[in-house]
């Protein structure tokens, strides 16, 4: 398979598979497999994109013009390269997940479900394949689009709410923040494609740059930077498999991948570092005030919630600091943080199947139940501290090694503030869970449906494998700070 | 040889259907005559551009009086597109009409209504052929009159009070026009609009043209709905029976602004006017206002066609304020926006006369309770619609946003670009209540029972809703022909 | 210019404005129209008075003339006066279909039913 | 001189005869004040020398468009117009539209000047060849029919869009039954 | 009003003299004031004038709805039906001069035949709508 099919055929197999879930409506046995078939095909499509990419190939597909001089274009790179291999390895996992989840709680509008999960993977295929800006910018505004049934997947009125506050924040940020950058950025460079270096480079300066840089920042509101977080708790509404998929594969992966993706190809890492000077400072506060937040949450989802903002802002933080190093760091965090986090919501999950408890304080003892489970978001756990063995070390490394290469000691500071904070609101559910007895009146329970079991071990195997098998990861992220 | 003539034809052969389907009075045949000339009209409206797009202007004398003595059709590249977005909105929803148009009209009334269609077609047309300002007023008379009747024809019995009302403002309007031609006729002594051009130029005394200029302004902006002048349109527009809707919403609007754009660039030039008055700051001050305000009035809006009536108003704004920027991404906007709304709208209309087909002529929210699950084409359909409406990627209404927010950018206008998104949002805001009703909403017993529009009329909806997303995604066609007609009437100017 | 070189353009727009006052100030569906009638009347003067030539006949050629008053407005105006006919009528017709239907031909009485229609 | 004289007069009564009509609320009254406005302005058209303008608004204005109001007067029985509303928003209206009107007028050629544009272009070629190349010696019967003759069509569909507009919003459903029938 | 003798013994005698009038304001109209216009106009008043005098009854049996229905159309269909001819000949539309070997008698011959075409029309409209308003309480009260 050539690459440009292989890259047609990214953004396709999950498209054609929701045509293909909801022509097989009527048949759930049928329509699951659909979804498992195109998963495994896309991962395979995309592993096919592997060896030309780490030889240094950027193949290009042109489809049409969609404004003058301004194609939808599929151009791949290292980092687009990273990211459609998380997602696409994640979408299998979370399929087999839903399915799990979907059956063991009678949830409605099973196919509809799944219609729009595959409609969400197609455009963060989109995402990671675009060649340039504009096409970039088509598939973040679908995503939103095709997600928002996934939110409001239960059509009461909190899910109404939550999907309000979810379509309402992304939407004002992309159109009225994000959009307008594009278009500057059109005006100024005449061009929007992702160039190694910047398109920006000698074309603005100053103020107008900080402006620019402003409105890319709070733009991309699914990187989720204060203020522009407040859509992520709403969103918590969804059903579990769907936070997992906003919060671990696709949306605010999305977000920060975009804030990678034009920090180094629109701005360029070498542009001058005083416009990008203020932004740490706001990924700091951002980063702390989440893991507070977080830390007063009860309630399981709205602490993961949290801690993704934190999490997503170490993205930020590390990208803005512009280091080669913290770059690296930033795109491994990328990485990191999926397979991180994608278990703890995969955990928060068979916990809400299995016992049918949504707060931190209703798990004593929890682990004695369900062990499995527990051990999975222990290990999630240590990876989003950042301890050994697990990728999150990794990742956090570089970003500290980047810090101390840029001297930015507030940034290495806030790095280890939130790295206790994440572990005062972590270690006590697993310590929970563990060592506290549980409730000798509850009604007693095992573990959830077996396929939830298994999508949370491997990706559980996967933090810990990533640990020890960084090579790749860490080739593609090298090589998109041209190293 | 028949070739040559396609000008005339283009506008001749609707005009005479008319009176033919009097005399014969039978509705289907009047419904395929409709049909047939909408058709036709579409295929020499194509024809006309693509000759135009390569040999240039076409110029046809009437009864052979060259111009100025006699009376000029003229097919530039604008009049060219503008022709093909009229005579292909009539060409999809002539087929269709006729389903909704036997559920809602008496029967003896159907052959008039599809003659007040082909003379309405008849008049659009020719208003955007006609190279002479008072055979425009002609054509002008004919389209309104015509519209007047459609209107009227309404269900119920606020059609007739909204079609008085737009009686009323239509004639004021054309009278309005009648002086401003006539004042620049007393200074120049001729009615062509090339030659007027030519002489206007020539003229010392400017008070006069600067009168004609706001009176012309104030009459064709009455037509099209400009802010705050819009009034007649959201009740003539809601209680039009459903077709007439779908083909006025696409199309009556912008052939006005097309006589806009003509005055302000062919007849005017910008040179004139943007220098000796302060018409961009004005105009696009009005279009503002009427972008923002319409929209945040069709958000409490509780019936849908008068919604969607609502965003046209505000639609018209984005239009109108492409053509106060006044420079190349402006004007590309404003008419690449004629034809990405015109679609949009067609399409979003067109799936409301299926809902309204269905309800009994309803189109009140409380009836469009759980909509999403009894007619999941036409809700799905009206989102896609909406989307445009917003301005999302991959549809038309991105590009035109696209276009109108670089426009402003270029001319420095940040506050204008970051209000056009602004109101943008808005738009987002009264789409999201059609999808919560739609699709987040339990259906009651007062909610509609049955199934989907009918397969013809969803067919031609469809179409248009491909159409939508197809020029989001390939608009060599839509912008091309935008950007050489804006290259044309920049150009029209040195 | 003098006050008698342009005395015929002001009656001219003195009626206009009178015309254009009936139509937006008064509520019944009647008066509107005439006074809708009154305003597109008073255009026909605004074309044909500065196409009279002092000392001219109408412009139908005839021995021993050699002055003609221009027929390019009266042209027009034939044109005009017949699309206001045609939209008195259509108006009149509305205004008799309105009154079947409300039963009034006061615009403030229709606005009210029509929001007790609940529009 | 004495043309202008006459014009003068006939316009200034016309006016007064407008603003008896504003004033005015019966609309029996209103309607026959219109018939004899309307020959006021043919008289005034003669002098004007628009002979045919002048006939056909005699037979338009003060015969089909009064027999019409009074038609309607019969059918809608409305007699008795209410008093005015608050007509502040009207007046200023009517007054900012006439401003502009006289600012433009200000610049608009002299009452009978010959060498206005429109004495000067396009208007004498119809003078002086209608009778060589339409053989009508009648100019405006020469313009209206053939130079623009495509406006006398425009035209005529307008009355024909007008008669079967009134005959869709007037005609009864059950008469119509009978006649497709027969 | 329908009995009064006098009225309709000089309306018999007025009427035909305002149709010949019509008829001179119709083909006069090349040579002084008038036209196609003005004689339909003249035409419809002397049948309204005659249904006032004779009631719409008899003014409906001289002058059947069905017949002024097609005057209505066909008065543009032969004005437009001009300018086609005009086309079939060669020439552009509505160009009268290819309608006879010489240019200024096909001119003639054009504009003659558009006059008819607009009487046509507009005496059929003008009826039409005095009809419909007049035809209109009757069948209120009629039930």
């Amino acid at each position: 398979m050539s690459p440009e099919l292989a890259m047609l055929l990214a953004p396709l197999i999950p498209a054609v598979a929701a045509v293909g879930v909801a022509a097989c409506h009527r048949a759930p046995n049928l329509r699951e497999a659909v979804t498992l078939t195109a998963s495994a095909l896309l991962i395979l499509c995309v592993m096919s994109l592997v060896g030309p990419v780490a030889a240094g190939a950027t193949p290009v597909v042109r489809l049409f013009e969609t404004l003058p001089g301004l194609s939808l274009e599929f151009r791949i790179e290292p980092l687009g390269m990273l990211f459609a291999l998380v997602a696409s390895c994640l979408w299998l996992v979370s399929s087999v997940y839903s399915i799990g989840y979907m059956r063991g709680n009678d949830e409605a509008h099973q196919t509809r479900f799944f219609v729009c999960f595959a409609l969400a993977i197609a455009a963060t295929m989109g995402i990671a394949l675009a060649g340039n800006l504009i096409t970039l910018f088509l598939y973040y505004e679908l995503l939103t689009l095709v997600t928002y049934p996934l939110v409001t997947h239960h059509g009461d009125d909190a899910a109404r709410r939550g999907g309000r506050v979810y379509l309402g924040v992304l939407l004002f940020s992309s159109i009225l923040l994000f959009l307008p950058a594009v278009i500057a950025t059109w005006a100024l460079a005449g061009t929007l494609e992702f160039v190694p270096g910047g398109i920006l480079a000698g074309k603005v300066s100053g103020t107008g740059a900080m402006v620019l840089l402003a409105l890319y920042m709070f733009g991309i509101g699914k990187a989720a930077l204060m203020p522009m977080h407040r859509w992520l708790p709403s969103a918590m509404v969804a059903p579990t498999p769907v936070s997992a998929l906003l919060h671990a594969v696709a949306v605010v992966k999305a977000g920060v991948f975009t804030v990678v993706k034009v920090v180094v190809y629109v701005f360029g890492i070498h542009f001058d570092a005083a416009v990008f000077a203020w932004l740490p400072w706001v990924a700091g506060f951002t980063i702390i005030a989440a893991s507070l937040v977080a830390l007063r949450a009860d309630n399981l989802k709205r602490r993961l919630a949290y801690s993704t903002v934190s999490q997503l802002s170490y993205i930020v933080l590390a990208a803005s600091l512009l280091a080669p190093l913290s770059v690296i760091g930033a795109a491994l965090h990328i990485v990191a943080h999926a397979v991180g986090k994608i278990t703890l919501f995969f955990a928060a999950g068979a916990i809400y199947t299995a016992a049918h408890k949504t707060d931190v304080s209703q798990l004593d003892g929890i682990g004695r139940r369900m062990p499995w489970t527990l051990a999975a978001f222990g290990i999630a756990s240590l990876s989003m501290i950042g301890l050994p063995p697990a990728v999150g070390f990794v990742s956090k490394w570089y970003m500290v090694a980047g810090a101390l290469q840029a001297h930015q000691w507030m940034a290495i500071a806030v790095i280890l503030v939130s790295t206790l904070l994440n572990a005062g609101y972590f270690l006590p559910i697993v310590y929970r869970g563990f060592f506290v007895r549980p409730d000798p009146n509850e009604a007693a329970h095992g573990e959830a449906p077996w396929p939830m079991v298994a999508a949370m071990v491997a990706t559980a195997a996967l933090t810990i494998g990533l640990f020890f098998y960084a090579d790749l990861p860490l080739r593609f992220a090298r090589m998109l700070v041209g190293g | 040889m028949i070739l040559d003539h396609l000008p005339a034809l283009q506008v001749v052969l609707p005009l005479i259907s008319a009176p033919v389907i009097v005399l014969v009075r039978r509705s289907r045949f009047a419904w395929l005559m409709a049909v047939a000339v909408s058709w036709v009209a579409a295929a020499i409206a194509v024809m006309l551009a693509i000759r135009v797009a390569d040999a240039g202007v076409i110029s046809y004398a009437l009864g052979n009086w060259q111009p100025p003595w006699g009376i000029e059709y003229r097919v530039d590249p604008l009049s060219a597109f503008v022709l093909v977005l009229v005579a292909g909105t009539a060409a999809i929803v002539a087929p269709f009409s006729r389903i909704s148009v036997v559920a809602e009209l008496p029967r003896e009334q159907e052959y008039l209504l599809y003659a007040m269609f082909c003379l309405c077609l008849a008049g659009l047309l020719g208003i955007t052929i006609t190279g002479d300002v008072f055979n425009l007023f002609v054509f002008l008379e004919i389209s309104s009159l015509s519209t007047y009747v459609m209107v009227a024809l309404g269900q119920k019995r606020q059609a007739l009070a909204a079609a008085y009302r737009y009686l009323i403002m239509g004639t004021i309007a054309a009278t309005f026009y009648v002086i401003g031609i006539g004042m620049l006729y007393l200074m120049t002594g001729t009615l062509n609009m090339a030659d007027l051009s030519v002489r206007l130029a020539d003229v010392t005394d400017v008070r006069p043209i600067l009168a004609a200029f706001a009176f012309i302004t104030v009459g064709i902006g009455l037509k099209l709905a400009l802010f705050p002048l819009h009034q007649w349109l959201p009740n003539a527009y809601t209680f039009a029976p459903s077709a007439v809707t779908a083909f006025l919403g696409a199309t009556a609007t912008k052939v006005s602004i097309y006589v806009l754009l003509r005055f302000y660039f062919t007849v005017f030039g910008t040179t004139l006017l943007f220098r000796a008055m302060p018409t961009d700051q004005v105009l696009m001050l009005l279009s503002l206002l009427g972008a923002v305000t319409a929209s945040l009035v069709a958000v409490f809006q509780k019936d849908i066609k008068r919604m969607f009536a609502y965003s046209s108003v505000g639609q018209v704004g984005y239009i109108t304020l492409g053509i106060s920027l006044a420079n190349t991404s402006g004007l590309t906007a404003a008419v690449v926006h004629l034809l990405n709304h015109a679609v949009t709208k067609g399409a979003i209309f067109i799936l409301i006369a299926g809902i309204t087909l269905r309800t009994g002529g309803a189109s009140g929210f409380d009836r469009l309770k759980g909509i999403g699950s009894r007619m999941p084409f036409t809700s799905f359909g009206i989102v896609i619609g909406g989307l445009s409406l917003i301005g999302v990627p991959g549809t038309a209404g991105f590009v035109s946003k696209w276009y109108l927010v670089l426009g402003a950018i270029q001319r420095g206008e940040w506050i204008v670009a970051a209000v056009v998104l602004a109101s943008s949002l808005i738009a987002a805001a009264y789409v999201w209540k059609f999808v919560e009703t739609a699709y987040l909403t339990k259906p009651d017993e007062s909610s509609v029972k049955a199934g989907e529009a009918p397969l013809p009329m969803l067919a031609f909806a469809w179409f248009m809703v491909v159409l939508c997303v197809f020029l989001g995604l390939d608009t060599s066609l839509s912008v091309g022909g935008a950007r050489a007609a804006a290259d044309f009437l920049l150009g029209g100017l040195r | 210019m003098s006050f008698a070189s342009h005395y015929s353009y002001w009656a001219t727009i003195v009626l206009m404005i009178a015309g254009l006052y009936v139509v937006i100030a008064r509520g019944n569906l009647v008066k509107k129209l005439i006074g809708l009638g009154i305003f597109q009347t008073s255009v026909y003067l605004l074309y044909v008075a500065p196409g009279k030539l002092i000392g001219g006949t109408a412009p139908i050629i005839a021995e021993g003339y050699r002055t003609y008053s221009n027929p390019l407005p009266h042209v027009l105006i034939l044109t005009a006066i017949v699309v206001g006919v045609a939209t008195l009528a259509l108006g009149l017709a509305l205004v008799v279909r309105i009154r079947e239907a409300y039963d009034t031909i006061e615009e403030d009485e229709i606005l009210r039913l029509d929001d007790e229609d609940g529009s | 001189m004495i043309d202008a004289l006459v014009v003068n007069a006939l316009l200034t009564m016309m006016v007064f005869i407008v603003l008896v009509m504003v004033g005015q609320r019966n609309l029996f009254a209103v309607v026959i004040l219109g018939g004899i406005y309307s020959f006021l302005m043919a008289t005034a058209l003669v002098a004007l020398d628009a002979v045919d303008v002048a006939m056909t608004e005699a037979s338009v204005g003060a015969g089909i468009s009064t027999v019409l109001l009074l038609g309607a007067l019969y059918l809608t029985r409305g007699d008795e117009a209410k008093p005015m509303r608050h007509s502040t928003i009207p007046l200023i209206v009517s007054v900012a539209v006439g401003a502009a009107l006289v600012y433009g007028s200000l610049g608009l050629p002299a009452f009978s000047d010959p060498n206005a544009p429109i004495q000067t272009h396009v208007a004498p070629r119809y003078l002086k060849e209608t009778l060589s190349a339409t053989g009508v010696p009648n100019a405006v019967t020469s313009v209206l029919a053939s130079y623009r003759g495509y406006d006398t069509l425009g035209e005529t569909t307008v009355v024909f869009t007008a008669g079967a507009g009134v005959i869709a919003l007037l005609r009864r459903r059950r008469r119509i039954r009978e006649d497709e029938e027969r | 009003m329908r009995r009064d003798i006098v009225l309709r013994v000089i309306a018999k005698l007025i009427i035909p003299f305002m149709l010949l009038f019509a008829l001179y304001v119709q083909f006069h109209g090349d040579f002084g004031p008038g036209g196609g216009f003005q004689a339909g106009v003249i035409i419809a008043t002397a049948v309204i004038f005659y249904a006032l005098i004779f009631g719409l009854p008899a003014a409906r049996q001289l002058l059947p709805e069905w017949i002024v229905e097609t005057m209505v159309a066909s008065g543009v269909l032969v004005y437009a039906g001009v300018g086609i001819v005009s086309l079939l000949l060669g020439g552009s539309y509505l160009d009268y001069s290819v309608l006879a070997h010489d240019a200024v008698h096909g001119q003639e011959r054009g504009i003659f035949w558009v006059e008819v075409g607009v009487a046509i029309t507009v005496s059929g409209v003008m009826l039409k709508i005095f009809y419909m308003f007049a035809g209109r309480r009757r069948d209120e009260d009629n039930g």
